[in-house]
């Protein structure tokens, strides 16, 4: 581990700064944006990596802790640090960085240093809200990062940004400020913001409950789960390419973070009672979101759709721990649906990631997400279906790549909780193959019925690098998912602890 | 009966200021003619110096002088020297304003500093009567101000309508002072706290001075359903007197509510209390909420500004002196805020176009990106999200009502708080996702008018950042007494 | 060494399948051919290697981790293999007949008026095919669930992108979609299954399984308050769904016919010899589970035994040449469930070895006269070919006898295993099921030759008359003739050691009560000879000769007879036209359904009731209230002067009371 | 003798008078500002009442200062309504209503 | 009922009277004169109340300048009376209910209940000989000095205030403005300016041949 260098901090500072450095001195200038941007995202990335050979497996307590106070009048410090639950979704946001640079590099051509600039800083943001040990600065970046979000969307986004992008804000804010107000109302008990305090902190039935409601508000839209999720349709849709691979791949997870982080550890007597919702509302957007998707007609609607569907695996798999308890008498499968859960929004996150990116490969083309303005891409573009198809195996859950592993686990942990919950959940297996390769099927497959496609070019340099990463991440984990859960598994086991130790 | 000469000391600022501006309404008459900013720099210099002595004065253990007319603490030193500061930039921005639409005058300048004397006089006033005259030489020097552009219409509207309502709730205010000295006896503050303290009075009385008292102070701050004046009058005005009367006015009627309430009348704390709630509950919903279907620039922020009272009212609510001193930070930070806000009016207005309407802004982005960046930066800091300063003053008002236990009113806050991101949202997208009618580059009438906004949109995210030295500067003023 | 051999078993066909596919277009179409055919080879020679050490020199099973996939909450997810008789058997069938499909298919696939030249359409192919051989030797080789679910999926994968292979064909993509769905199904049920396997079992690894099988023997569990099921029996079933998704039993069977739309070779490869006999192999790999539940292997027995009969039936009626024998290959998949169901695993696999065989014969066969007739399939256009094809014209006839079981072929000897086992068997439902494959011994018979003489005897059509039909190259001939070695002959040594349980040893456990094979070798088995000999009298034999008998008949003697049969009774063609409904039924109820459905959800709840009627109602209605609460805002000084003196008076109201 | 009450009362009618006066008023708004007048009239019974029963002064110099704002506040209410006239050619109430909303 | 009773119920209703009649009264000049009375009688209830300076004060000060300069306005801005309507019914249901409910709780409040007679006490009559405007006077100039410098501040302000409403600067050359600062600087060079002037003499015709070239 390296001692005494502030990483996280540069980590999160980096971006931030490299993104003003962008916003000013690439006015005019966008070749200069992009490879400063690049610079910048690739030195991030190269960065963050000591995190993973550096990060000590053994212990659940808090690793390349920075601690300074911040506003000391209110016991509000800048406090960083991670676990093995947080670890791996920053190496997730610095790559998905790299990842959103180079898949804008000529396809932005308006204001491109705002573009690059916003999404460095959101870059920065992100790794702060998976970073934070405090309350109040948790809240800072998790708040902060709608503000560049707002942006991207509503700038370059398609023709109802507008609508999309106010929704997408208002209803992520009217979310968070009840969040906001647990924290202070925490603070007001316990005199201090930093979260390992709430985690410690004794708290009652009633008021457990309203903080566990609070945060439910915070990460239910944010994950987002029924019924608070129509803004990410819409925000998706409208959203440039890079915008919704950030969307999809980092800001869904800072919900299921959350819940991990907060719900679980600080309100578990309230978590153990209203359990029920949540897992209610995760079994309802496994199947009733998927059955929506397979109405939809945009592409990128319906992977949207499919991403509310896959984070209910997320918030199942947490939950799950208290009915496994109920049912079995022991804590056996809890973990590893929680460590399903976990797997789950790092798969995720790669796989929206290059769904959405082929989405976008195929709308920088033909200008338009309808499926049925397209039919035999295959034809014209055999590389890129080949990647296509892959992803969309990924996202149908398919073994060998890593959007099963995580599925498998929360299915299998879920069974152990309630038969039903595991039948339901795996219900995915019909219904994700449904939408998913209905969709494939009329986009990529068939003959050509329209003379656009007919003039469709393959892949490029640039398109084929990106996939070609993206699949062997995706591959990689599916194959070989161990490395991974190593890291989380003191973490996860410690986290089990906590969620279920009363505070009463 | 003896008289003992009191100390001139500690009112050296007020002593110096009034000198100052009498000094500059004889000059103004001499220069005017040959040097047409003359007074302008004058007025500035003058509030620089004032500032400067009240900073090595600066004092934050109590001094009661004048036979208990005036005090000077912390609280007063600090809100005084935000005063000028807000006021600094107030003319700062007024300047241009008034050359472009014709009515740049010394006068302006001169009845500006009445009015930051009618502040100060309020910010350290002691008594009922002192209070009342910094009371009336704000005020009036605002309405004449509201009416200096005489060829508008709706400015001499907006006057009337302030003069009208204003003087009404001038009474209101002096009727309940009349009731709080007839059931006390006293018209000092301390005097009046320990009357009340000590059971010996008329407690409905009381009540009922009270409740005419907070509606004078529920007025100078524009709380629902005293609001009603705001909009009219920050609509009307021109741009540059708006920019006055919506933010250091504000200061002082905050000072005012702190002395009246939170000094004189601890003791009622149960009646005045509900009140505030009242106020409060309706203010956060009425700012929010109206707020949303305005078109034009300036009455949207007066509404906003109704909202921001209502945010203010909370720490007024918890009544501990942690509560008093977010409620401080919050009206310093609204009054920073605001002048950025209504500056960007005055910048980018020019003769004949007011650019007061929310259309004015589409497609700032294509025609000035950096100032549109300013702008959004000052629209997030007074939708109170971070890491702008806003999100720390709402932060602390929330947290010390919460501290009192009002959780349901800090809901109630933070829904109204996103209700009104809503609005500075609609400006946000105006200016970035809307396309220009216009694609000619759009620059303030003069350059250092972009530098103005630039300083206070920067100094909203730098204090953000870090926000600790400001937040301890205000708790600090009120815990050390 | 062993381990190092089986690795290299397992991965040779990837390492072919990732260069063909990857590097398709640099290496060429020759390259392609040759990197996968070495690679499917080596695996085979291997294969032989371990069938050899296993099979012939009885070799201790063997069972290791090839690495640990996961460890999770104490639970070791390992990829491992597990080698006894029983995967060494299939192993040496996946690669044999794999490797002659390959061979095959360079002649079958050299050239293709859909494509360009320069496509690396035919790289594509290659690749897919040794990507097969790999997800499906991944299967039989596993040593725990995790290993068989992948490959189970797998090979569902590569039987999606090989069906719909044609991808411009509406049809052909149509059909690779219903084939996923329909297997979907299947693993949805197999998903659950393994799930309970976890919950009781807390492992994932087939030893340690079949160690606590006899501790949870008598758990039960309550699904729907108030009813109690066998854990087991519930497990089995939920399993046994998977393998009816994956080995098209009835109803998940509709997939099959319709992924004859893939090229011919994918048919014999993957939905005849190999893949669709995942599902019994499953059964066979977990015979000492299955051995635990009397119940669901009634199940099993009686849906084998329906599938077989009823979808033979379907076949009389096909017209092209491949249907037909996908129909023949769903009845014979009947037979085998059938067999696992009557405890008669070693039977079941003797079926799925020797129908491996002869049906990839079949399959191949058909596509070499495919070729010959231009890729024309309707076997009425055909007739009289046995002139100008003769080695196809023999590896045909080998092939359907071997299915109709003529005594000495191989299928003669699995089939009457099968046969002989139910009789002994006393299960429930184990008379019902002889009837029905005792007709369906009959029905095969007949339609497998009704095929045959359409197709090489009979009158030559119009377009054999006018187009020059000749025999195929030999890439695609060798293979036929490979395979129709063991077709013929196979039968005659393996049937003793298969019906004592020899063969597999402990590979496969079964009860001593319910070793229904045992008993017929203890009691009725004397010899291959003997069988054969005696088998002329037997019902299976009298039945298939008289089902050849009334196909010469209607076929090549009395061509009128079958349309005057189908004037007789048009209902019962009807019925086997629409093949039961049951397309009719899923695109009713399941295709029409879910549509329906997931258009009202996202129109109605979706869009209407959450985001219009909650989300945006909210908004309309705070706007709405700014609205109202503006119009109090009226411009007149008095309407505020009021509005303050209202205040006065609510907060004097407030304050006094 | 004359109680407290009575002045508090009259104090109290005036204040009234001057709030009808402000609310019920469409008329010119001259009218607006003499109520107001009557308005600060009530204010100054009721200190002097108080001063005279407190037999305390300071209530009366309150007073003296009210009436000194007063007439400042008199001179510049009346200046804005002769520039509004000016403008306008009218100070009825019903005709500032231009600002609204 | 005393006499200083009936002084005090006379005037103060003389007060309201006029109170009401100011208010309803459509000609502003009127009502300014009615609130003249209103203010008189109010100044003889202060005098009953033992204020005598403030009650002179009131007249003479707010009657005899205050009220003029209303006066002054309303006849200076000729106002056109028959315009102005009567709006007055339509709200008045309302607002008498609203001004009567505040009226009973100040009288809940203000009334004998509280400040009556048996409650207060007597007032504390002065002697013959003291004197109300030296009491005041003195409170004045010592404890309340810095309130009464405010005051003039306060007036200075008026004064400022009205005049920059005021004073119209109309455009030069229809009114003759002083410019003070210019008339004191004025030097007798500003007044008389010496101009040099060439001599003028007649150009020679030049050639013809010279413009050609």
């Amino acid at each position: 581990m390296l001692t005494g260098f502030p990483i996280l901090s540069t980590l999160i500072w980096l971006p931030i700064v490299g993104g003003l450095l962008v916003l000013f001195a690439g006015r005019n200038n966008p070749t200069l944006a992009k490879w400063l941007s690049l610079f910048t995202v690739g030195l991030t990335f190269i960065l963050s990596i000591p995190l993973w050979t550096g990060f000590d497996t053994t212990t659940a307590s808090m690793q390349f802790v920075e601690n300074v106070p911040w506003i000391p009048m209110f016991n509000v410090n800048y406090h960083l640090g991670i676990d093995g639950l947080s670890m791996p979704l920053i190496l997730l946001t610095t790559f998905t960085q790299v990842l959103v640079i180079v898949s804008a590099w000529d396809v932005i051509k308006e204001r491109v240093e705002q573009y690059m600039g916003a999404f460095l800083i959101m870059g920065g943001i992100m790794v702060g809200v998976f970073a934070a040990l405090d309350s109040i600065l948790f809240y800072v970046f998790w708040e902060a990062l709608l503000i560049p979000m707002f942006i991207v969307i509503g700038k370059w986004g398609g023709p109802k940004r507008v609508y999309a992008t106010l929704k997408f804000f208002l209803y992520t804010f009217l979310g968070s400020v009840f969040m906001l107000v647990a924290f202070i109302y925490m603070y007001s008990e316990s005199g201090s913001f930093s979260i390992l305090d709430f985690q410690g902190m004794h708290l009652g039935m009633t008021a457990q409950i309203f903080i566990f409601l609070a945060f439910l508000a915070a990460f239910a839209v944010k994950i987002p789960m029924f019924p608070v999720h129509t803004w990410l349709p819409d925000a998706h849709v409208e959203a440039p390419t890079a915008g919704s691979i950030v969307l999809a791949a980092i800001m869904l997870k800072m919900g299921g973070y959350g819940f991990v982080r907060f719900s679980l550890p600080i309100t578990p007597d309230a978590s153990m009672t209203l359990d029920w919702l949540v897992i209610g509302l995760s079994l309802i957007a496994i199947v009733y979101i998927g059955i929506v998707a397979l109405a939809q007609s945009d592409m990128k609607k319906l992977v949207a759709y499919s991403s509310i569907s896959h984070m209910g695996f997320v918030t199942l798999g947490m939950f799950v721990v208290y009915d496994i308890i109920d049912s079995t008498g022991s804590m056996q499968g809890a973990q590893l649906g929680m460590e399903g859960a976990m797997v789950q929004m790092i798969s995720h996150g790669f796989i929206s990631g290059a769904m959405f990116l082929a989405i976008g490969v195929l709308y920088d083309r033909m200008h338009t997400r309808e499926i049925s303005a397209y039919s035999g891409v295959v034809n014209k573009m055999p590389w890129f279906t080949m990647f296509a198809v892959l992803f969309a195996m990924a996202n149908v859950g398919l073994p060998g790549t890593s959007g099963f592993v995580g599925e498998f686990m929360v299915i299998l942990s879920s069974f152990k909780a309630n038969i039903w919950y595991g039948t339901l959940a795996a219900l995915t297996l019909i219904i994700g193959a449904a939408y998913t390769l209905w969709m494939v099927k009329r986009v990529f497959f068939g003959p050509i019925t329209n003379d656009n496609v007919e003039k469709l070019q393959d892949l490029n340099k640039r398109e084929f690098a990106l996939m070609a990463t993206l699949a062997v991440f995706i591959i990689g984990l599916g194959v070989f998912p161990s490395p991974l859960i190593e890291v989380m598994n003191t973490s996860v086991a410690n986290l089990l602890v906590q969620a279920t130790t009363s505070k009463l | 009966m003896n008289f003992v000469m009191p100390s001139f000391a500690p009112a050296i600022p007020e002593m110096v200021l009034l000198a100052l501006i009498s000094f500059i309404l004889i000059a103004d008459t001499f220069w005017a003619k040959r040097f047409k900013f003359a007074t302008y720099y004058a007025t500035q210099i003058s509030l620089i110096f004032v500032g400067f002595l009240i900073i090595t004065s600066f004092t934050t253990t109590q001094i009661i002088t004048f036979d208990g007319s005036f005090v000077r603490d912390g609280f007063a030193d600090v809100l005084k020297l935000f005063t000028l500061a807000v006021s600094f930039g107030v003319f700062f921005f007024a300047r241009e304003y008034l050359v472009q639409h014709k009515f740049f005058s010394g006068e302006f300048f001169v009845l500006g500093l009445f009015g930051v004397l009618g502040m100060f006089v309020m910010i350290s006033a002691h008594n009922m009567i002192t209070m009342y005259l910094g009371l009336e030489i704000m005020s009036l020097a605002i309405y004449a101000m509201v009416a200096m552009r005489k060829d508008s219409a709706q400015g001499l509207e907006a006057a009337l309508k302030y003069f009208v309502l204003g003087a009404l709730a001038t009474g209101m205010l002096l009727y309940g002072l009349s009731m709080v000295y007839g059931a006390t006896g006293s018209i000092t503050f301390p005097e009046i706290a320990n009357v009340i303290a000590s059971g010996e009075v008329n407690s409905m009385v009381l009540s009922f001075g009270v409740v005419f008292v907070v509606i004078g102070l529920a007025f100078k701050l524009g709380a629902v359903p005293f609001h009603m004046w705001v909009p009219d009058v920050y609509h009307g005005s021109p741009t540059a007197v708006t920019m006055f009367l919506a933010t250091a006015p504000k200061i002082a009627a905050f000072a005012m509510l702190y002395r009246l309430l939170a000094e004189a009348m601890p003791g009622l704390l149960n009646d005045w209390q509900s009140l505030i709630i009242m106020l409060s509950v309706l203010s956060l919903i009425v700012g929010a909420v109206v707020a949303i279907v305005q078109d034009n620039l300036k009455r949207m922020l007066a509404y906003s500004g109704i909202g921001h009272m209502g945010f203010l009212l909370l720490g007024v609510i918890a009544a501990t002196p942690d509560g008093y001193a977010s409620s401080m930070f919050y009206v310093v930070i609204y009054a920073i805020t605001g002048v950025a806000g209504f500056g960007i009016i005055a910048a980018l207005s020019r003769t004949g176009k007011e650019f007061d309407l929310i259309s004015d802004f589409k497609g700032l982005n294509a025609r000035n990106p950096w100032l549109a960046f300013m702008i959004l930066m000052i629209m997030f800091s007074m939708a109170g999200v971070p890491p702008f300063v806003g999100f720390w003053a709402k932060l602390l008002v929330i947290e010390e009502v919460v501290q009192a236990g009002f959780l349901w009113l800090a809901v109630l806050a933070v829904i109204a708080a996103v209700i009104s991101a809503f609005y500075y949202l609609k400006v946000i997208k105006a200016m970035y996702f809307d396309k220009p009618e216009d694609t000619s580059r759009l620059e303030p009438v003069n350059g250092s008018l972009t530098i103005g906004i630039s300083s206070i949109a920067i100094l909203l995210l730098v204090l953000g950042l870090l926000p600790s030295g400001m937040i301890d500067i205000f708790f600090n003023s009120l815990n050390a007494m | 060494m062993l381990h190092t051999i089986l690795t290299l078993i397992l991965v040779s066909p990837l390492i072919g399948a990732a260069i063909a596919g990857l590097l398709g277009r640099q290496i060429g179409r020759k390259g392609a051919q040759a990197v996968t055919i070495l690679g499917v080879t080596v695996s085979m020679v291997l294969s032989a290697y371990v069938f050899n050490q296993f099979v012939l020199n009885t070799s201790e099973a063997y069972n290791a981790s090839l690495y640990t996939w996961m460890v999770s909450d104490g639970i070791r997810f390992e990829i491992g293999f597990m080698i006894d008789e029983l995967s060494a058997t299939m192993m040496l069938l996946v690669t044999f007949v794999s490797l002659m499909v390959h061979i095959y298919t360079v002649g079958y696939m050299s050239h293709d008026e859909d494509y360009a030249d320069d496509d690396p359409y035919f790289q594509r192919f290659f690749s897919y095919i040794s990507l097969f051989t790999f997800s499906m030797l991944s299967l039989v080789m596993a040593n725990n669930f995790l290993q068989l679910f992948f490959g189970w999926e797998a090979v569902g994968l590569v039987s999606y992108l090989l069906i719909g292979f044609y991808m411009k064909r509406e049809s052909a993509i149509q059909a690779n979609f219903k084939a996923f769905l329909v297997n979907r199904v299947g693993d949805f049920g197999f998903i659950l299954g393994i799930a309970l396997v976890f919950v009781y079992f807390n492992t994932m690894d087939y030893n340690e399984f079949f160690a606590q099988l006899s501790a949870n023997g008598d758990v039960m569990i309550e699904i729907i308050p108030g009813v109690e099921w066998s854990m087991i029996t519930l497990m089995l079933i939920l399993l046994f769904v998977g393998a009816m998704g994956k080995s098209a039993q009835m109803p998940l069977h509709v997939w099959l016919p319709e992924s004859m739309e893939g090229p011919t070779p994918i048919s014999a490869l993957i939905h005849a010899a190999t893949m669709v006999t995942a599902g019994v192999f499953m059964i066979a790999r977990l015979s000492p589970a299955f051995e635990m539940s009397e119940t669901a292997l009634s199940v099993i027995l009686i849906v084998g035994a329906s599938t077989a009969f009823l979808m033979g039936l379907l076949g009389l009626i096909q017209d092209d040449i491949k249907r037909v024998i996908a129909y023949s290959t769903l009845s014979q998949l009947g037979f085998m469930i059938a067999a696992m169901g009557a405890s008669a695993y070693a039977a079941g696999m003797f079926h799925v070895l020797t129908h491996g065989f002869f049906k990839a014969l079949l399959f191949l066969a058909a596509g070499s006269v495919i070729i010959a007739m231009h890729h024309k399939q309707n076997i009425r256009e055909m007739g009289g070919l046995y002139k100008y094809m003769p080695i196809t014209y023999a590896a045909m006839l080998i092939g359907s006898l071997a299915l109709i079981g003529f005594p000495g072929f191989s299928g003669f000897f699995s089939k009457d295993s099968i046969l002989l086992s139910l009789d002994a068997s006393e299960r429930v439902g184990s008379n019902f099921a002889y009837v029905l494959l005792m007709t369906g011994v009959f029905v095969t018979a007949f339609y497998s030759f009704r095929m045959f003489f359409l197709v090489f005897h009979g009158k030559e059509s119009e377009y054999v008359k006018t187009h020059k039909i000749k025999e195929s190259p030999w890439v695609v001939t060798l293979p036929l003739i490979l395979l129709a070695i063991p077709s013929a002959i196979m039968g005659w040594p393996m049937i003793a050691p298969m019906l004592s349980g020899e063969y597999f040893g402990s590979a496969i456990q079964i009860l001593p009560q319910n070793d229904v094979a045992l008993s017929v070798y203890n009691n009725y088995f004397q010899g291959a000879l003997q069988l054969v000999l005696d088998a002329f009298t037997t019902l299976p034999v009298i039945l298939a000769l008289s089902g050849v008998f009334l196909a010469w008949l209607m076929y090549i003697k009395v061509p009128s007879l079958p349309v005057k049969l189908k004037k007789m009774c048009p209902r019962g063609f009807y019925v086997l036209d629409s093949a039961y409904g049951f397309d009719r039924l899923n695109e009713i109820v399941f295709v029409d359904g879910s549509r329906k459905l997931s258009h009202f959800f996202n129109k109605a709840v979706d869009i209407k009731l959450i985001d219009t009627g909650m989300v945006t109602r909210t908004f309309t209605a705070i706007e709405d209230m700014g609205q109202a609460l503006r119009l109090t805002q009226t411009g007149y000084m008095y309407h505020y002067a009021f509005a303050m003196i209202f205040g006065l008076l609510a907060m004097l109201v407030w304050a006094l009371w | 003798m004359i109680a407290l009450s009575d002045y508090l009362i009259f104090g109290a009618i005036l204040f009234i008078i001057s709030m009808a006066g402000i609310f019920l008023n469409r008329k010119n708004v001259i009218v607006l500002l003499m109520a107001i007048e009557l308005l600060l009239l009530a204010v100054n019974t009721n200190l002097v009442a108080f001063s005279h029963f407190h037999n305390d002064v300071t209530g009366q110099i309150f007073v003296f200062f009210i009436l000194t704002v007063a007439a400042a506040e008199a001179a510049i209410g009346l200046a804005i309504i002769v520039l509004v006239f000016r403008k306008r050619k009218s100070i009825n109430v019903d005709d500032l209503g231009t600002l609204k909303g | 009922m005393t006499f200083e009773l009936f002084i005090f119920y006379f005037l103060a209703g003389v007060a309201c009277i006029s109170g009401v009649m100011m208010i309803t009264i459509k000609d502003p000049v009127k009502a300014a004169l009615w609130l003249v009375l209103a203010f008189i009688a109010t100044a003889g209830v202060w005098i009953t109340a033992q204020a005598e300076f403030l009650g002179l004060v009131l007249i003479l000060v707010y009657v005899g300048a205050v009220m003029v300069l209303f006066l002054f306005v309303v006849m200076m801005l000729d106002i056109n009376l028959s315009i102005i309507k009567e709006g007055f019914t339509q709200y008045l249901p309302i607002g008498t209910m609203v001004v009567l409910s505040i009226a009973a709780m100040m009288y809940m409040v203000l009334g004998p209940e509280n400040f009556g007679l048996e409650v207060t006490g007597a007032p504390v009559m002065h002697p013959a000989d003291y004197s109300n405007t030296k009491a005041i006077g003195l409170q004045l100039y010592t404890v309340h000095a810095y309130a009464f410098i405010l005051a003039a501040v306060l007036l200075l302000l008026g004064i400022v205030a009205a005049i920059a409403l005021s004073l119209r600067r109309r455009p030069t050359g229809e009114v003759l403005y002083q410019d003070i600062d210019k008339q004191v600087k004025t030097q007798a060079s500003d007044r008389f300016k010496m101009v040099k002037m060439k001599s003028e003499f007649e150009e020679p015709i030049k050639p013809k041949e010279e413009e050609d070239k």
